[in-house]
């Protein structure tokens, strides 16, 4: 069944038009992925879907349930949650208390409760502590560093945070904006198996937009590609990496050279 | 109706003030953001040098003045350099807490030179009066006023063509590119302290003379603040503008509103008016709005 | 291990012992270093709230004297007039103060920065006017007096009662802060101040995360004041303008934004430091001869102290005392991890 | 949590080990020294000059010196609180000079049933002069609200009608003139009160209010404000065209700096006078400038010869207890109690001219006043010494 659904939605900043009525349907239990150049509009399309941005038109269904006028946090209730192009961790705290933000939908203790650190509250936490070493911290490999401060992490380790967190809320899609970009091979590897492991385990459905083809052609069950905004095409990557219009405007020029980056950069 | 007149008329002379002294803060954020709570003490200070050189050393009132705007433009540079240079990425409200500081020197300074007696201000300008309905306007008022209006013009301008005011916005916008630019962030900060002392010197002189010279003259910085903010903390224009509209804000209500809230309401009506426009425009009349980015 | 613990456990028991020895340690000096120590604790319990608001959230406010004096004046009021004992217009007027703190915070959704800062100014003032204006409740400017309540026959503003009363709130509040962030609602608040965007990507209400900042850090505040009305006997509105919001500003600056420990070394420094200067000023008088002088000499000395302080230390007092406790702990070897930790709060 | 409790123990100590070491007979004087109402802080700077003057010339009283020490309340309630708990704990002093009504409202307790001290408050305010409930405080001159009575009479006299007050948003400003209306002043007078109209303490401009009294056109104006705002109020009374003439001011509306300012603006302000003014050609003056040889006075205005006079006043007393044990000091507490009596015994006090002789019977040193008016930029008598009994 379609479990994400984009329907003609249009974006503009001031004049500039930033998507023209895109569309596309994630399945459930999906491995899909979202390319195109830079400046093709993709993080915007995440952002409207995570509702940072405000369509200017057209809709965002989720499960069924229109999602196009929720609040951000409203839309992370419904079982969607993200990471960042460029990490956003919050630098102030520990890695553990990052990943903790992450389930914070689910937290439901009070100040009060808080403050007095009894009962209810005392026992939620310790929950979420268990929860996170047994499902995401261990998992990921976290669990040596998990009272570091994030600030002073490799950019990698960043990463592997930055998607910790957007796991632990548990969520039913999980977007994922460029996550292995700026990784060496090694750790664009290991960091694919996990999350194809974790997709397996969980069921999730993935929303993937990466730059490196590489990743892109071997783990995609369907590929969209946009340009400019619009729908260039979709299918299959078999399909996608014969179709004509693409290799024209994307994979032609810069498929090897994106090859190389993905080598390249380490 | 003719009370009316003279409402607006009285507002907009000691609106007059404000808007000049408002300028000064403007200045300082505008290229550094900083909220420069010491901007009182200074206009305070600046009425005093003159005060000093004038009445204490007869100094000629030219010579007397000249002298009082290098002292400011030197204190201005001094905190500048000595303080505000060593603050560079410090989060802007321990910067608050530094101006703070500097206020609190520069009034002990005062007290300790003048102690905390009531001095009457020399007259520095050819004082003569002209009543516009009813309302007898002393000349200080207009120097003010011309001062403030002359100040907005040549910013105006000094922002939109010379190199340096350029430079300034650019560095305000973002300090990387500014760098990347090769402007000299601490040129351009040592000129706005610089410059935003001789504007506060020029309203501590002017609202001296209207009125008997005392050190609590520093409470001045408070009462402008919502000038600043009305008209958005990074405009002069909106400084300019707000100090006016706030002059008769507070005039209105003060005749208007108050006698049936009772107490003092002018100031508070100034507040109010400034939290309806803040709802509306988040960012006063002519601020510039900060743009998220993720 | 086991010694660790009965180690520990002496330790406490010390604290535990200068806490009740204190207030009967200083001969002469007693009333007025408990004086001293009291107003600290009313700080402390300030400069906790607004740490968290400011601190923790990033929401700098310029009202906390005016939430000061709605406590104030809430505990005036409901102990006068209905006769509430101090133990339930306490709490009330944190409640009270935390609806009038959620009120001003609701601009929070729209404004950020110094224009947040401003309509917090905003509020202060306009609270100020109701306080000197709504004569039938609050007797305009010549205020309210109250008649403490007494503990075993003592007016409760004895200043030995009231340092037991106030000190042991005061330590509550440090606990409670504490605790408030080793869950979600605190870390909430600090996600909000290092990215409030991300933070409502992940899932966080942060409109709403904001009022209740605001709510608790005017809560804390609300009962603040309440303790100070119990503690002077009158309230005025003269006694909440601006000086003390910055005093509280100056706290938790000086003391460390964003620590819990930091409130505390701030309220301290910042009621202690000026009757340092007085007193080495004093001292000095016979060398410096500044008969007129002396108060403008020690707000000079207040000033310089501040400036010079925060241009070597901006992250304030608790940075310095955590990096000196790394290196104690550096020196005894690592086998205190966890008090570091606690340190660090 | 240790630091903290080393931090204040350390802190603790070295208050201690700071403390200085009063003299034979120490007396505590504070005063706003820095934050507002500085200008009249003369009155603070007054007792302690008079105590060292006495030291001086007399080597203090029957060989005991003064140890007087004056701290700075900065006007605000817990500063002063504190300053009062060190004056009388640590510093023992016999007599306490305080400065603000919010302040001595607030240590009423402390004063009268606590610590027991006299305690001479530099505010007139009636709420803190009650020689039952407040047997320890004592005021030098006559309430804020005779002086609104007088000013009232002796514009009944001069053929008012009609009456207005103009003061700040405090309790200096406000409180007397509510309480005067409370007291039903005007209209035993049959005077009708058309407004009473605020401003903030600090606002740089009036103008609004002043075309408020304008409209209302009042026959007089009472400024119950200090010399600062009083200029502002008679600049922009000029401004909207408004005679100085209708205006009078309280004993803190007397200065030259007014008329010196405003010039002919000024001219017709009333303000009223309990005390000499500086420069007065009486005695006390002729202390003040032997006093000068030696030492630097900053503040040379009327309240500095208020505060002198209440040094005299401190001195007179402390002599008279002094006589009484024939020269030994009696410990603390008997020598507090018997200061207070001998001060509410005192009868006729002279000072030098610095003020009417004083009677302490009912804790208020006089009650007379005499209206001045500027005329040709000096102030002239236009009234004898009224009573205000």
């Amino acid at each position: 069944m379609v479990h994400l659904e984009v329907k003609n939605v249009d974006l503009s900043f001031g004049g500039v038009k930033a998507l023209r009525r895109v569309n596309f349907q994630v399945e459930k239990g999906q491995m899909f992925s979202l390319i195109g150049p830079n400046g093709a509009g993709k993080t915007s399309l995440i952002n409207c879907v995570s509702k940072f941005y405000e369509p200017d038109s057209g809709h965002i269904i989720f499960d069924g349930r229109e999602i196009t006028n929720m609040r951000p946090y409203q839309v992370t209730r419904c079982g969607i949650s993200r990471t960042f192009q460029n990490i956003e961790l919050f630098s102030g705290m520990t890695v553990l208390e990052n990943i903790k933000l992450g389930r914070h939908i689910h937290l439901r203790s009070g100040s009060l409760a808080g403050m007095l650190y009894w009962g209810k509250a005392k026992k939620e936490e310790k929950a979420l502590e268990e929860f996170l070493d047994e499902e995401i911290l261990n998992f990921l490999g976290l669990s040596a560093i998990r009272n570091r401060m994030v600030a002073e992490l490799p950019y990698g380790l960043q990463k592997k945070v930055d998607l910790a967190r957007a796991l632990a809320s548990k969520p039913e899609l999980l977007i994922l904006d460029e996550p292995v970009a700026g990784m060496n091979r090694e750790e664009t590897q290991n960091l694919i198996e996990h999350i194809l492991e974790i997709k397996k385990a969980w069921g999730l459905t993935v929303f993937l937009i990466e730059h490196d083809m590489a990743v892109v052609m071997n783990v995609s069950d369907w590929i969209a590609v946009i340009n400019f905004g619009e729908n260039i095409t979709q299918g299959t990557p078999e399909t996608v990496q014969k179709d004509p219009e693409v290799i024209r405007i994307y994979l032609g020029q810069s498929y090897g050279q994106d090859m190389k980056e993905g080598e390249g950069t380490s | 109706m003719s009370l009316l007149i003279q409402v607006l008329i009285g507002g907009m002379t000691i609106g007059s003030i404000y808007s000049l002294i408002a300028i000064g803060f403007v200045l300082i954020f505008k290229s550094s953001g900083v909220l420069n709570f010491a901007q009182g003490s200074m206009v305070m200070a600046g009425a005093f040098f003159a005060y000093t050189f004038v009445v204490q050393l007869h100094v000629p009132i030219i010579i007397s003045l000249i002298i009082t705007f290098l002292l400011a433009a030197i204190i201005g540079m001094l905190i500048e350099r000595i303080v505000l240079r060593n603050l560079r990425g410090v989060s802007i409200i321990s910067i608050i807490m530094v101006t703070l500081g500097i206020s609190y020197m520069i009034d002990g300074g005062a007290l300790a030179i003048w102690g905390s007696s009531n001095f009457t201000y020399p007259k520095l300008f050819p004082s003569f009066t002209l009543t516009v309905g009813g309302i007898r306007i002393a000349s200080v008022y207009l120097w003010s006023f011309l001062t403030a209006g002359g100040l907005l013009v040549v910013f105006l301008l000094f922002f939109k063509y010379s190199k340096l005011g350029l430079s300034m916005r650019a560095a305000a916008d973002n300090q990387k590119v500014a760098v990347a630019l090769g402007i000299s962030a601490n040129k351009i900060l040592s000129v706005t302290w610089i410059i935003s002392a001789l504007v506060a010197t020029a309203g501590g002189i002017l609202l001296a003379s209207i009125s008997a010279l005392h050190i609590n003259l520093s409470y001045i910085g408070l009462i402008v603040f919502p000038v600043v903010i009305l008209g958005g903390l990074d405009s002069v224009a909106g400084a300019a503008i707000g100090g006016i509209i706030v002059g008769i804000i507070e005039s209105v209500s003060g005749v208007y509103i108050a006698p049936y809230l009772g107490g003092a309401f002018q100031q508070v009506a100034a507040f109010i008016f400034l939290m309806i426009i803040l709802l509306v425009r988040p960012y006063g009349l002519f601020g510039t709005k900060e743009i998220k980015r993720l | 291990m086991i010694k660790q613990c009965a180690r520990k456990k002496w330790t406490y028991l010390i604290y535990v012992g200068i806490f009740l020895v204190f207030p009967f340690a200083f001969f002469k000096y007693t009333a007025y270093i408990l004086f001293m120590v009291n107003m600290t604790a009313i700080g402390v319990i300030g400069a906790l709230g607004l740490n968290m608001l400011t601190g923790y959230t990033g929401l700098i406010s310029l009202g906390h004297a005016g939430f000061m004096g709605v406590g104030a004046y809430s505990v005036a009021i409901l102990s006068m007039r209905l006769g509430m004992p101090a133990y339930l217009s306490l709490p009330a007027a944190g409640i009270i103060t935390a609806f009038v703190g959620i009120l001003v915070g609701t601009p929070s959704l729209r404004l950020r920065g110094f224009y947040l800062a401003m309509a917090t100014l905003a509020s202060e003032f306009i609270l100020e006017y109701v306080f000197k204006n709504w004569e039938s409740m609050t007797h305009g400017v010549q205020g309210l007096y109250i008649t403490p309540p007494q503990i075993f026959g003592i007016y409760i503003n004895n200043d030995r009662i009231f340092y037991f009363i106030a000190a042991t709130l005061a330590i509550c509040a440090v606990f409670c802060t504490r605790n408030l962030f080793r869950t979600n609602v605190g870390r909430a608040f600090i996600a909000i101040r290092d990215r409030d965007i991300a933070a409502a990507l992940i899932g966080i209400n942060v409109f709403k995360y904001k009022l209740i900042s605001f709510a608790v850090s005017s809560f804390y505040t609300g009962v603040a004041g309440g303790l100070w009305c119990y503690y002077m006997t009158i309230i005025n509105p003269e006694a909440f303008q601006l000086y003390v919001s910055i005093d509280y500003i100056a706290m938790i600056i000086v003391g460390g934004m964003g620590t819990i420990m930091g409130s505390v070394y701030g309220a301290i420094f910042v009621v202690l430091l000026p009757e340092i200067i007085q007193r080495v000023m004093e001292v000095l008088q016979p060398i410096l001869h500044i008969e007129y002088a002396f108060a403008a000499f020690k707000q000079i000395v207040f000033g310089v102290i501040i400036v010079t302080f925060l241009i070597f230390e901006p992250r304030g007092l608790a940075a310095i005392f955590s990096r000196f406790g790394e290196r104690m702990r550096k020196k005894k070897g690592g086998d205190q991890k966890q008090e570091g930790k606690l340190v660090e709060f | 949590m240790k630091k903290l409790v080393g931090f204040m123990v350390t802190v603790a100590f070295c208050l201690v080990s700071f403390s200085v070491y009063a003299g034979t007979i120490p007396v505590g004087i504070y005063g706003t020294l820095t934050g507002t109402d500085t200008d009249v802080n003369g009155m603070s700077y007054g007792p302690k000059d008079c105590l060292m003057y006495i030291n001086e010339k007399f080597g203090g009283v029957m060989g005991h010196k003064y140890a007087p020490l004056l701290l700075d309340g900065k006007n605000q309630i817990p500063e002063e609180v504190k300053i009062f708990k060190r004056l009388v704990d640590v510093e023992k002093v016999v007599v306490v000079n305080g400065w603000s009504t919010g302040g001595t409202k607030a240590l009423r307790d402390q004063i009268n049933n606590i610590v027991k001290v006299v305690f001479q408050a530099q505010s007139f305010s009636q709420d803190v002069v009650d020689p039952v409930k407040y047997p320890y405080i004592f005021i030098q001159g006559p309430t804020y609200e005779q002086q609104v009575l007088l000013g009232m009479t002796l514009a009944k006299k001069a053929g008012a009608k009609t009456f207005a007050f103009m003061h700040a948003d405090i309790e200096y400003g406000r409180a007397p003139c509510r309480n005067a209306i409370e007291m039903k002043i005007p209209q035993k007078l049959g005077l009708k009160v058309l407004g009473e109209i605020e401003y903030i303490g600090a606002a740089p401009d009036v103008t609004p209010q002043l075309l408020r009294i304008k409209k209302l056109n009042p026959d007089y104006v009472w400024i119950q404000d200090s010399v600062n705002n009083s200029i502002k109020i008679l600049r922009d009374a000029a401004k909207v065209g408004v005679p100085a003439s209708k205006f009078i001011g309280n004993c803190y509306d007397f200065s030259h700096v007014i008329y010196d300012t405003l010039g002919k603006d000024a001219e017709g302000f009333k303000a009223l006078k309990v005390n000499a003014d500086w420069n007065e050609d009486i005695p006390m003056m002729d202390e003040i400038r032997e006093f000068m040889k030696t030492h630097k006075v900053v503040k040379k205005d009327t309240y500095y010869m208020k505060g002198w006079v209440q040094g005299k006043v401190i001195h007179g007393v402390v002599s008279r207890v002094l006589k009484k044990t024939n020269g030994k000091i009696p410990p603390t507490k008997k020598f507090r109690k018997m200061i207070r009596d001998e001060w509410e015994a005192l009868v006729d006090f002279e000072t030098a001219g610095g003020i009417p002789p004083l009677t302490y019977a009912d804790h208020q040193g006089h009650q007379q006043a005499r209206l001045l008016e500027i005329q040709g930029n000096k102030y002239v008598n236009i009234s004898d010494w009224i009573s205000l009994k």
